[in-house]
């Protein structure tokens, strides 16, 4: 903690008013950077699982299917191109490409068994069709026009996306509860801490108030310590939580079995957080710090209206 | 400059501490104020220091009705007012120093404007040596001193000190109390409440004497 | 909170030599019930995730799939019903139930498409056996004895288990981790709190000790003290967090659109907890508080050390 | 009862403020402590009450070597002591009767034994009907007077008082010196820091006069 020793200086001479290294203070800067650091982990866990999310959803979204179920008297081959062209001239659409018979195979063979040769059996055979752009693709068009083959459906997967959007939604929306939750506590907690330092500050504000500080004066000396406690409550919970980020995505990636890094992976993508979300994390630390100032600003205003005459 | 009409106090819904009391104090004057312990002394500084608003009755200071005034204009009318309080009321985390400059540091002076002033102020009450030393180590006389010092320091309108000497030896008392003489000779109000008889005696300015709640002039 | 008063009180004369009513105490008792909320709800949160991976679990391991290719020259229908006997032979197995041609189809038809008629097909079939015993069933000389029909082959799931598996144990250990995170915070909030607490009430023990109390007396009063903090902070945090389950599970059954509810059943069972799990989250409560008065025990006797000569 | 041995005493590293001090105190006498302010009257008190080592030498109280004494010894002796501290050091959120009463509960009596005496005590000082009071409350002398209550509750065998007339007019002082006398006739061994030259002469004790660090005895 001494790095941070120089928020507690300000210009050289007089001592500040107000006592700036009393153990309350202590106490108060150390349940700041709990608070912050829970927060932070809380808002690291969103952005995590809003990422790994929009990243399922898009990979889902960038692909549709054509199936084409085998119809006596149709010819499966000419029907299959047909589709592959249909879509390609589709707008938004990057790529469309029919699947083998041993890719559709190798598709079916983990519900079917191994040992199933399929060759000589009738199987539905699919297409492929990449998205260049999913949001505008018009997918509705490739449907109408896919009516002219016989046997054909367009899967896009609606319903899939649907239940992972619902799935990520209210993942995200709990964690935001949880969030909501903790900054509220922190805000409290200031709350009482502020007033406990006020009260065993009366001493002080008395003495102002005796040799006739005006409120402003005393609430300006008590406000700008506040802010530094807040300042360093905030920066050493913030600091940490990036710390715990690091260690975390360090030993997931070298540590676990990998098959549990796989499920990691597959739940929250991985532990990596780019330099924009360490940005985001950090942008709580000044978020927390005027947040303490301002509550306790409003304290400490209540409080010397509770003792002036 | 002082008026008190028909002023009352009593704590909360205790017994009346000060009844009816009328009296007037010119600019420039020195007064003791005595009476027994428990009589009320503290009490009427306080009122005095607007730190007590008066139960009933009308009482101003330096021209101004207090009733009148919004806080604001209260602290201000503070700043023309020191006090020494009975039991000192020194700030613990600032040395002796800081606590003497602490109402110049409060008018808005810098600390190259007052040092001077306050170094020979401590000189003069005989803290010069323990300057830097903060209030609880200070001997029950130095932090008497010390008050006295703070409360001096900026040159008041009017000084009210509550037992002054209570804690230092008769030559400083006598001492402190010429002191007290050279502020009111450069025009400032006085009102002392003390209980040592001989300095009563010594310095003979008028006396007000609280008895049963009441007052007597002296 | 009027009704956590009687944790005030004490026999009635004389009033306690350490001041009971502080705002610093207040601060502590506040403090202590967001740890305890914090961390009475990531228990919580373990012990569903834990109850719906064990269901998933048991789930899936009380049942194995006996899975028959069809074989040229092989009568399925025979192969199917000396399967089940086999299956009905060995010890550990409730019951045995080849699955019809029409139920088969159906776990096919996702993948294959809605028109698929599968009957002239020679898919191959299922044998679901259900384990009363998962643990001790046989499933070794079930292999063996299944030897005997060709084309025949165990399928006990125990990739997937193993999947499952590691995937609750991984949500585990990392609530866990967060879970001791939040109680050695908790420990030093209480630590830093009792310093401040102490040193506010330094005058007391200086006073008590001039008057010839021993080390003892001063340790007892405020232990005495912190134990009522303690229990109230740790009281107050554990009901707030019950009563938050509560409203969650009323409102994810209630309000939100059934779709996601599914969602949120399937990831973390119902959130309904069952008396013994709110037993087991109130248990927290005399811990934290007995972890309290221990550590601001240790916190009084260094301060005590100090201070004498 | 008494003896120092060569006794000096310094705070850290500032000055010396008490050297080579070396004197008896015979159990049952009584004295006045005396010497300008920061002469270290208080000083001597507080090494008198254990609650100061000496930087050096040898003392010994109720017949025991001070620095041969392990830490529960010396609260169990710190029990024979009674002291009125300079600044009252009462608990401010224990009433009155509480504040007097504490010694006593410290000793393990229960509310019963002691209710009488620690009411028939407050009396006596005049603070019978403050006794429900808060130590905030009261007024300077009240407080004074709720200390050496506290300090005399015990029937200590030795009494140490720092300045206990202080803040009190001469009568009160009278009257409580009457009682400091009382239980001197009982067999408590007194020493009183005063500065009240009135006082000195008309109990006219013996004093302990402090000065430049050395004493006198007279
Ligand atoms: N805040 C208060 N609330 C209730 N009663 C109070 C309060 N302050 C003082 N008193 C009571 O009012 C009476 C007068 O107190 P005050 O302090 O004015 O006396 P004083 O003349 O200064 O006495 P002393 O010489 O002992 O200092 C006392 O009985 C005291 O207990
Ligand atoms: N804890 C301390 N640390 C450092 N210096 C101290 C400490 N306590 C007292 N002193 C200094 O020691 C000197 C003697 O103090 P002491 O309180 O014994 O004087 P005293 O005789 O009681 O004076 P008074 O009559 O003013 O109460 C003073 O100069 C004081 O500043
Ligand atoms: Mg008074
Ligand atoms: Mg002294």
């Amino acid at each position: 903690m001494n790095i941070l020793n120089f928020l507690e200086k300000k210009d050289i001479s007089p001592t500040p008013i107000v006592p700036t290294q009393t153990l309350t203070s202590n106490t108060l800067v150390f349940l700041i950077a709990i608070m912050t650091f829970l927060s932070a982990l809380t808002f690291g866990g969103l952005i995590l699982v809003q990422k790994s999310a929009s990243a399922w959803s898009s990979d889902i979204s960038r692909e549709v299917t054509i199936q084409i179920m085998p119809i006596e008297g149709e010819l499966m081959d000419a029907n299959l191109r047909l589709a592959e062209t249909i879509a390609q001239a589709t707008s938004g659409v990057s790529n469309a490409q029919a699947l083998s018979i041993e890719e559709s195979e190798a598709l079916l063979k983990p519900w079917l068994g191994e040992e199933l040769d399929l060759t000589d059996l009738n199987i539905p055979r699919l297409v492929v069709v990449k998205l260049s752009d999913p949001l505008n693709a018009d997918l509705l068009s490739l449907k109408n026009e896919l009516k002219i083959i016989k046997g054909a459906r367009l899967d896009t997967h609606d319903a899939w996306r649907d239940q992972l959007n619902t799935m990520a939604k209210t993942i995200i929306i709990s964690g935001m509860l949880i969030f909501l939750l903790i900054v509220v506590a922190t805000l409290l907690a200031v709350f009482f801490a502020t007033r406990s330092t006020m009260s065993s500050s009366r001493q002080t504000v008395d003495v102002l108030h005796f040799i006739g500080a005006s409120n402003r004066f005393v609430a300006k000396e008590f406000g700008s310590r506040f802010l530094r406690i807040g300042l360093k409550g905030s920066l050493i919970g913030g600091i940490s939580a990036i710390i715990f980020y690091m260690l975390l995505g360090f030993i997931t990636s070298s540590y676990l079995p990998s098959s549990s890094t796989e499920q990691i992976t597959a739940l929250f993508g991985t532990f990596s957080l780019s330099l924009w979300d360490i940005f985001a994390i950090l942008s709580l630390v000044p978020i927390i710090a005027l947040l303490t100032a301002y509550t306790s600003r409003l304290t400490v205003r209540r409080f010397l209206k509770q003792i002036a005459w | 400059m002082i008026e008190f009409n028909n002023v009352s106090l009593r704590y909360g819904d205790g017994p009346t501490i000060l009844r009816d009391i009328s009296f007037s104090i010119k600019k420039g004057s020195f007064h003791f104020l005595t009476g027994s312990s428990g009589a009320g002394k503290t009490s009427l500084l306080r009122l005095l220091l607007l730190s007590l608003k008066p139960s009933e009755g009308k009482m101003s200071m330096l021209g101004q009705e207090i009733s009148k005034l919004d806080r604001d204009r209260l602290l201000q009318l503070r700043r023309h007012i020191g006090i020494v309080f009975q039991e000192f009321k020194l700030l613990d985390h600032l040395s002796t120093f800081e606590n003497v400059a602490l109402p110049l540091r409060v008018l808005g002076q810098q600390p190259k404007e007052y040092e001077e002033n306050v170094k020979e102020l401590l000189n003069w009450v005989g803290l010069g040596e323990r300057m830097h030393a903060l209030p609880n180590v200070l001997s029950g006389g130095e932090k008497q001193r010390a008050a006295i010092a703070r409360a001096v320091i900026s040159r008041p309108d009017i000084l009210l000190a509550d037992e002054p000497t209570g804690n230092v030896d008769p030559e400083l008392s006598e001492r402190l109390l010429h002191l007290f003489a050279e502020l009111n000779r450069m025009g400032t109000t006085i009102i002392i409440a003390t209980h040592e008889l001989s300095m009563i005696k010594k310095f003979n300015y008028p006396q007000i004497a609280l008895k049963d709640g009441g007052i007597i002039i002296r």
